[in-house]
């Protein structure tokens, strides 16, 4: 344990430091390396403390402020994958603006200092274990990320960053209210520093308020489900994922999103223990996921835009987390284990849509046809990804999805499987029309191919290739990662 | 097991071989082919062995995924679905090798003979799972592969959409089957097979069971109504993958059907009056439909529909006989059905073949352009002759044996006591004779448009005959469909066992018996015809030998310069049917006429689209669609709104849970 | 000492009410300060003086009375817009409606459990008066410093809130909220320098390229 | 099995020929001619059979062998019949299914042929004969169905042996339907009037001589002989339901099917004398009508039947 402890606090501090080193970086190409490569590094370091957790249980240290058990612990194996990907592919991505100017040394430096600052803000979020200190890292990611989208200025990005910024603040600082109302309802038995530590609140002996705790979690979902892009709180998401640019949408789909409902989800355990595991604040987060995936499946049906497209499809998977964890058994798990499948598959759909949106010029899927032999690297994996995200066996999103379908069947929520099965449905048709139409119609005026490296290929079949094993076969390992970490949700299935 | 095992091993192992040298199509029309007939053989091998000889394998492996076990049995049902499986996807794939090739270096080969060793791999596998989560996987990517052998072709916009809609409704079909699989499991709280057997105890969930599996399989084996994507898919792809699809995928729904009825427990009669009512309407309107289409492939498409209907009606009268204690009757509603399935497979992966071949050399699928194939290319013409006899169910061919077998049952049934029996029974009666009239008037017209006559066009004059390795699969499956019909006797002691599963064991040795004296009957007809027939023809050949043999013109009543193009068309030839039985088809016709004293061309032609598509899917699809737009306000672009949004979130949660 | 406490938050509902009323940006902001240190102020009086309490408070007051007013009408002064409001709703619609959200305030204070322990009974409802008047200054304001104002005015409330239910809140994560706000106020003052500058208008009204 | 078994067949094949004459016989008394002599159908025979034939280019093998086959095909049938309450030959059950398909068979290879010359006017030929035959086919098989409902069997010697005067006597409406039934389908399948006019001249007009205009010598004989076997055929379905003969001896039945036999050739000609043919059109009704009855049939046993 002792051993282990040291390393919560540097996966914070190490990002904080390289933000500010990456501003002296010399050449645009030297600050994404070492974006990529120090990133790849922390992953390590995070590695082995997610290792530690598996075998020998939580983590605490630093006398209670850090904590990291199954639960955060599976988040942030997460997240390193994500960031990991993210990193190289921006050295991919940038190759082009580089060669041609438009990504100077300034805006490089910019941008890797705010990427590293970000990712310290996640992983803040992970691993503290005051409710105050994690809110403090959910409102950094915004603030931090923000100017990410705008790192070319555009008067659609600027509007876009604009949105993400006011919604946000908004959205967290209710979430705020939630936490001193949480701080309040144990204010009978917790004081001080322990108020808001959430291994104290979650210490059977404690009695909290239910009243209190009540509006305290429904401030908290409001708060971060905006965060999350829970409908009808998302109206920000599909500006912001599509005006940034590829790496970081990939990063805010893949796991910023994540990272606001995982402090839902530390809530929930609370809640439901104070109001008697009647499953009081499950069924909010049933709605908001019904109501995420039918939304979703509103504007996919009649999106043009790939990259909007696509965040539509992390509203509508947001949207099926927060369904099977509201669901609640087996949905706990499968939730969890869709939120590895979605964060890998999005990540790589961004990657692809992103590198073919350069050489296209634009975004319109209309125009944006015949994309395997422009290039047969991106092309495949983004219409790869697309089917995956639409639930196509054999990937694993599909087993994910129908262990949830299962869950909501087994816990009896008929309503709420029809409308998850409409809602999926509707996507399946809206987005396999998309597809289609790119993969194999004709174009209109054929771009240059798209000339790749061969590591690009692996950069780009990596996440497929894993999501494919993920879908035929679980390690033993993750599986017993994610039922812990549903145990920690209050699950044992 | 090991060899299934094996079978499965090659397929998976040269699909992916194939996907990785892409580069260089020779070498892969190499590795597909060679890969699809030598996995063909262990299986083929096993299953016979497990059907002849009869012991049940099975192997059953712990598998990580939750829920899912790696459970495959090979009973009696699974060996029979295995055969036809095996057998078209080999000889599919020996005439794909060559069909493919004027396709090398234009097409992704690589691809195409991936998915198409997938698709074999995957349909074995689904009909050997017995854990739900692997039988879906395995549908799956039955599904997903035979819908990339559908895009062969993608850059044409209908068969974009024709793979849009292939795999819309199979997805859609699967969601019903996903939920079956959980009600199913939900008794014993597991997904292996084995484990279903207890949901019988509760009728209601078995009915709702019933329906799901009705619908989910259904959409995949193309009962009317969810047969929309049958015609769109199968012409699509190209003609040995059609073969494939048509002759056997679609029957791994009738397995489907057929494997949840083993769990149901004993059948209530609707579930046979709702099977027969769906066989009735699939086989006519589907006749019916083929009968009006010009497209050769399209009109091969709508007589799947119409014979899976004939294998519903047999599982019809079978659930009939099973609810009103009639177990002859089931035995011998079910043998006819199942059998049905394997005839089918014959004469119909023989027809697309013959089809892909008369494409091959005319480059069109337009029945109307061709005739007088029979003479350039005659043992494509001969074998399409014998399919298109045994289609049209006419001794001593296959076709004949289990349409007979269902008719047996209807007859039989007629005995039985209750009026909505003996209605049920009639129905099915009527459709069998009706739908056996116009398949015959539906494949004379095709047979003889295309095939006899003159060349309609300079696509079918110049065509060549096919290479041998496109004709001896037609060689073989015609072969067969001669062998099963005048083999019936034998046959029908082959599928006892499969029978006995689904009609239970006691009335095996009666069932056999009183359907093998007929059929035997049957096939000593078949023989005595072929003798009497080679009599004749050898006394006529004697009474013409001495006599004078001349040849001329056709006689032309009259008419002095008659044109190859005044013949008959397909068209015309089916237009007295097809207007009789307008009202149900809609056929659309478009007709300019001559005008004037010096009348330039004038031109007439009908388009009979799916019905169902036309009333049903299209308004519905376009509703849904319009409604959804009516939501897009919903993202407006105003942020003082979509913080008004938040605002009202909260308030409406706070209402909502602390209201009360 | 309730009385002060008493005497602050009653003077945080009249400049809530004052911003509500005011037409012209440049006072809004003016009051958003004095508001902002009255915020700062209610620590200190509010129990006994620590220095951690001490520091806090003036590091609010220097913030929200100087730093945040300063970086608002450097904004306004580079944009050369109209320094009027713009509402969607009136002057006086908006002190009606801020008078029914007081009413509301109460209310909900009564329907929950006792909080205010030790501090003035008026602390709850003042907090949530000043949150929900925030909420709706953003909501019914166009230009984009008004939000901002109003955004201001939310994080007031829940500062009040956590004054006065949660005493002690840890000083490491009050100053990290602390630090947040200043950032996000910080950016909010660049974006809006920016769009400005994009768009020459900082009417966050008419940011509506993106929609769908 | 004994030799009466045989006999129905084995007089079939001496003397089908003979109900044509017997047809235009009563034709020609009719319309106060003479008519052709009664046997005329053998001489025609006899004759082409020695004549030799000229073949269109256009055809191919098809067209050769279909005569052969069609005559094998109505040949193979003529066993199935049964006389009186003798079995046929090949008696089972299930025996009406074989032979609707046989006769259907010998069909799909009659249009074949006709299909095979290319010529537009056989097309049109070969398409009404499917046409009325795929609506004769349900009729037929109802009819049967409805008197193997009625007698609880469905083998037709079964159902023949049973139809027996006590049925007359129970269920005669329903049988006259059903023999009305069979009347109509009998009509149709030989090409008789109100269906067809076998002695038009007017290609447009004709359905089962228009398929055959190409034919001439040995082939033509084959396909006169097979048109008579099938008349034959289905003759003696009608004879046998209204002939309930148990209990009669072996040549009493017999002789009494024969006479049966000349009644129905002599119907024939009654018909094709007072009635006209029918317009192309309204055949299908007829057809449907048939089958009408045959459900009426069916109903009505449902209702009566013990």
């Amino acid at each position: 344990m002792l051993t282990a402890g040291w390393m919560l606090p540097a996966l914070v501090a190490a990002p904080a430091v390289l933000a500010g080193l990456s501003l002296l970086a010399r050449t645009p190409r030297a600050a994404l390396w070492v974006g990529a490569v120090a990133t790849t590094v922390i992953a390590l370091v995070a590695g082995c403390a997610v290792a530690q957790v598996f075998m020998h249980g939580p983590l605490e240290c630093v006398g209670g402020w850090f904590f990291l058990d199954a639960l955060s612990a599976y988040h942030l194996a997460i997240l390193m994958l994500v960031f990991v990907f993210c990193g190289f592919f921006a050295i991919v991505y940038f190759r082009e603006e580089i060669a041609n100017g438009v990504f100077t040394r300034k805006l490089a430096r910019r941008y890797q200092a705010l990427w590293f600052g970000s990712f310290a803000a996640m992983n803040l979020v992970l691993v503290s274990n005051n409710l105050g200190v994690m809110w403090v890292g959910v409102e950094a990611t915004t603030l931090l990320s923000a100017f990410l989208i705008c790192i070319h200025v555009s008067p659609a990005a600027l509007e876009a960053m604009w949105k993400y910024l006011l919604m946000c603040s908004v959205g967290v600082a209710l979430a705020f209210a939630g936490i001193l109302l949480l701080a309040a309802a144990s204010s009978a038995s917790l004081s001080g520093h322990d108020a808001l530590l959430w291994t104290r609140l979650m210490n059977p002996s404690v009695t909290l308020n239910p009243v209190l705790v009540k509006v305290a979690f429904i401030f908290l979902v409001v708060g971060f489900g905006t965060k999350a892009g829970l409908a009808p709180l998302h109206s920000w998401l599909p500006d912001a994922h599509s005006q940034s640019p590829a790496p970081v949408s990939a990063m805010f789909s893949g796991f910023l999103l994540n990272t606001a409902l995982y402090c839902i989800l530390r809530c929930l355990p609370i809640v439901e223990a104070a109001t008697g595991n009647r499953g009081w604040g499950r069924e909010i987060l049933v709605v908001l996921g019904i109501l995420s995936i039918l939304v979703a499946a509103v504007f996919i049906v009649a999106q043009h835009d790939v990259k909007r497209l696509l965040a539509y499809h992390s509203v509508e998977h947001l949207g099926i987390i927060a369904l099977g964890v509201g669901l609640g058994g087996l949905g706990v798990w499968a939730a969890l284990f869709h939120t590895l499948n979605h964060s890998v598959c999005k990540a790589t759909s961004f990657f692809g849509a992103g590198m073919l949106g350069q050489t296209y010029g634009t975004h319109d899927m209309r125009r944006m046809t015949d994309v395997a032999r422009v290039s047969p690297v991106w092309g495949t994996s983004l219409i790869g990804s697309l089917l995956a995200l639409i639930g196509i066996a054999p990937f694993a999103l599909f087993i994910s999805e129908f262990l949830i379908l299962k869950a909501a069947l087994n816990e009896k929520a008929y309503l709420a499987a029809a409308l998850f099965l409409t809602g999926l449905g509707i996507v399946f048709i809206g987005a396999l029309g998309h597809a289609i139409s790119m993969a194999w119609k004709p174009p209109a005026t054929a771009p240059r191919p798209l000339r790749t490296h061969h590591a690009e290929a692996l950069l780009a079949w990596t996440p497929l290739a894993l999501l494919l094993l993920l879908g035929l076969w679980i390690p033993a390992p993750l599986r017993a990662l994610i039922t812990q970490a549903a145990a920690v949700l209050g699950v044992t299935p | 097991m090991t060899l299934i095992l094996m079978a499965l091993a090659i397929w998976f192992t040269t699909g992916v071989l194939c996907l990785a040298f892409a580069r260089r199509p020779r070498l892969v029309q190499m590795i597909g082919p060679v890969g699809a007939v030598v996995g063909s053989l262990p299986a083929l091998f096993d299953a016979s062995r497990a059907l002849l000889t009869g012991p049940v394998t099975s192997l059953y492996l712990p598998w990580s995924l939750p829920g899912a076990n790696f459970a495959i049995g090979m009973d009696a049902l699974s060996a029979f679905f295995t055969l036809p499986i095996v057998l078209i996807c080999a000889l599919a794939a020996i005439y794909g090798r060559e069909y493919l090739r004027p396709y090398e270096g234009r097409k992704a080969l690589g691809a195409s003979w991936c998915m198409f060793n997938l698709l074999a791999g995957s349909m074995l596998l689904v009909v050997l799972a017995r854990n739900a989560v692997l039988f879906l996987l395995a549908w799956e990517v039955m599904s997903l592969s035979s819908f990339f052998l559908v895009m062969f072709e993608g850059e044409k916009a209908d068969v974009r959409r024709a793979g849009w809609t292939y795999l819309v409704a199979t997805h859609i079909g699967t969601a019903f089957l996903l939920v079956m699989f959980v009600l199913l499991g939900q008794p014993s709280g597991s997904l292996d097979f084995d484990d279903f057997g207890q949901i019988a105890g509760t009728p209601a969930v078995a009915s709702l069971a019933f329906v799901l599996a009705v619908v989910g399989f259904g959409t995949k084996a193309g009962f009317m109504p969810f047969h929309v994507w049958l015609p769109e898919a199968h012409p699509a792809a190209p003609s040995h993958v059609s073969a494939v699809m048509s002759g056997v995928m679609i029957k791994t729904g009738i397995y489907g059907l057929v494997r949840t009825l083993l769990w149901l427990g004993p059948p209530p009669l609707w579930w046979g009056y709702l099977l027969v009512v769906i066989g009735a309407v699939s086989g006519v309107l589907g006749v019916l439909f083929a009968l009006a289409q010009h497209d050769l492939k399209r009109l091969l498409a709508y007589h799947s529909v119409e014979n899976i209907g004939i294998i519903v009606l047999g599982l019809g009268v079978g659930l009939i006989g099973l609810g009103s204690h009639h177990p002859l009757v089931a035995a011998l509603g079910f043998a006819g059905g199942l059998l049905h399935v394997v005839n089918h497979a014959i004469f119909k992966s023989l027809l697309f073949l013959g089809s892909g071949s008369v494409l091959h050399a005319t480059g069109t699928r337009e029945i109307d352009h061709l005739g007088g194939l029979l003479k350039s290319m005659p043992t494509t013409g001969a074998t399409f002759m014998v399919g298109a006899a045994a289609i049209s169910g006419l001794p001593p061919l296959n076709g004949f044996v289990s349409e007979f077998l269902i008719y047996f049952a209807a007859f039989s049934l007629l005995g039985a006591s209750g009026i909505p029996v003996i209605v049920a029974a009639l129905v099915a009666i009527v459709s069998l004779a009706l739908i056996g009239g116009l398949a015959a008037a539906c494949f004379t017209k095709a047979f003889g448009t295309i095939f006899l006559g003159e060349a309609r066009s300079g696509h079918a004059k110049h065509a060549r005959e096919a290479g041998p390795c496109m004709r001896a699969p037609l060689i073989l499956l015609a072969g067969l469909c001669l062998i099963i019909g005048v083999s019936a006797p034998l046959v029908i002691r082959v599928i006892e066992p499969v029978v006995s599963q689904l009609a239970g064991a006691t009335e095996l040795g009666e069932w056999a018996c009183t359907a093998a004296l007929p059929l035997a009957i049957v096939a000593c007809v078949g023989v005595g015809l072929l003798a009497l027939f080679v009599m004749l023809a050898t006394v006529r050949s004697a009474l013409l030998a001495r006599r004078l043999v001349d040849e001329s013109g056709t006689w032309d009543c009259g008419y002095i310069a008659p044109t190859p193009r005044m013949q008959y068309t397909a068209s015309s030839f089916a237009d007295p049917l097809t207007r009789f039985f307008g009202p149900l088809l809609g056929t659309r016709r478009k007709f300019s006429g001559p005008r004037g004293f010096f009348p330039d061309s004038a031109s007439y032609s009908t388009e009979t689209p799916d019905m169902s598509r036309e009333r049903f899917y299209k308004p519905v699809f376009g509703a849904v669609e319009g409604a959804l737009s009516k939501f897009h306000w919903i993202q407006h672009g105003r942020l003082n709104l979509y913080i008004l949004y938040i605002v009202l979130t909260l308030l409406a949660l706070l209402a909502w849970k602390l209201g009360k | 000492m309730s009385a002060w406490t008493d005497i602050i938050l009653v003077s945080l509902i009249l400049t809530t009410f004052w911003l509500l009323g005011s037409s012209r940006l440049a006072s809004c902001i003016r009051i958003c300060a004095i508001q902002g240190v009255a915020t700062g102020l209610l620590g200190v009086v509010g129990g006994g003086i620590t220095i951690r309490v001490a520091a806090i408070s003036l590091a609010i007051i220097v913030l929200k009375g100087l730093t945040f007013p300063w970086l608002l009408s450097r904004a306004l002064r580079e944009s050369n817009t109209s320094h009027e409001v713009q509402p969607f709703v009136g002057y006086v619609a908006s002190l009606l409606i801020g008078v029914l959200v007081l009413a509301f305030s109460f209310w909900a204070d009564s329907r929950l459990p006792s909080l205010a322990h030790g501090a003035s009974r008026l602390v709850v409802p003042v907090a949530f008066a000043l949150l929900i008047a925030g909420l709706f200054l953003i909501v019914a304001r166009k230009t984009a410093v008004n939000q901002v104002i109003g955004y201001l005015v939310m994080e007031n409330g829940i500062y009040t809130f956590g004054f006065g239910v949660v005493r002690e809140i840890p000083a490491l994560v009050e100053l990290g909220v602390l630090m947040d706000v200043f950032v996000a106020v910080f950016v909010m003052g660049i974006a809006i320098y920016r769009i400005n500058r994009t768009f020459d208008h900082i009417d966050s009204d008419q940011l509506t390229l993106l929609k769908g | 099995m004994s030799l009466w078994n045989f006999s129905y067949a084995v007089l079939g094949l001496l003397l089908a020929p003979l109900l044509p004459g017997i047809t235009n016989r009563t034709k020609a008394v009719f319309a106060g001619r003479q008519g052709p002599p009664l046997l005329q159908a053998y001489w025609d025979l006899a004759k082409l059979l020695r004549k030799g034939t000229v073949y269109s280019r256009t055809t191919s093998w098809v067209f050769r062998l279909a005569p052969p086959g069609g005559l094998a095909c109505v040949v193979a049938a003529l066993w199935l019949v049964p006389v009186g309450n003798f079995a046929a030959p090949l008696a089972f059950p299930g025996d009406l299914i074989l032979l609707a398909y046989l006769l259907g068979l010998m069909r799909f290879m009659t249009v074949c042929a006709a299909l095979d010359t290319g010529s537009s006017f056989e097309g049109m030929g070969a398409s009404r004969e499917v046409q009325f035959s795929a609506l004769a086919e349900p009729a037929l098989i109802l009819g049967l169905a409805a008197l193997a409902y009625a007698t609880g069997s469905f083998s037709l010697s079964g159902i023949f042996g049973g139809v027996t005067r006590p049925d007359w006597l129970q269920v005669g409406p329903a049988l006259v339907l059903v023999a009305a039934a069979l009347l109509i389908v009998f009509l149709a399948e030989n090409c008789r009037i109100p269906v067809d006019d076998p002695n038009t001249h007017l290609e447009l007009t004709m359905i089962h001589e228009v398929m055959i205009l190409d034919y001439g010598g040995p082939d033509l004989a084959f396909i006169l002989y097979g048109a008579t076997l099938k008349l034959w055929l289905l003759g003696a379905l009608l004879a046998n339901i209204f002939l309930p003969l148990t209990g009669f001896a072996g040549p009493a039945q017999i002789a009494c099917l024969v006479a049966g036999m000349v009644v129905v050739a002599v119907l024939t000609g009654v018909i094709e004398s007072v009635m006209a043919r029918l317009s192309l059109l309204k055949v299908p009704q007829l057809l449907v009508g048939a089958a009408a009855l045959s459900v009426l049939g069916f109903v009505l046993m449902l209702r009566f039947a013990p």
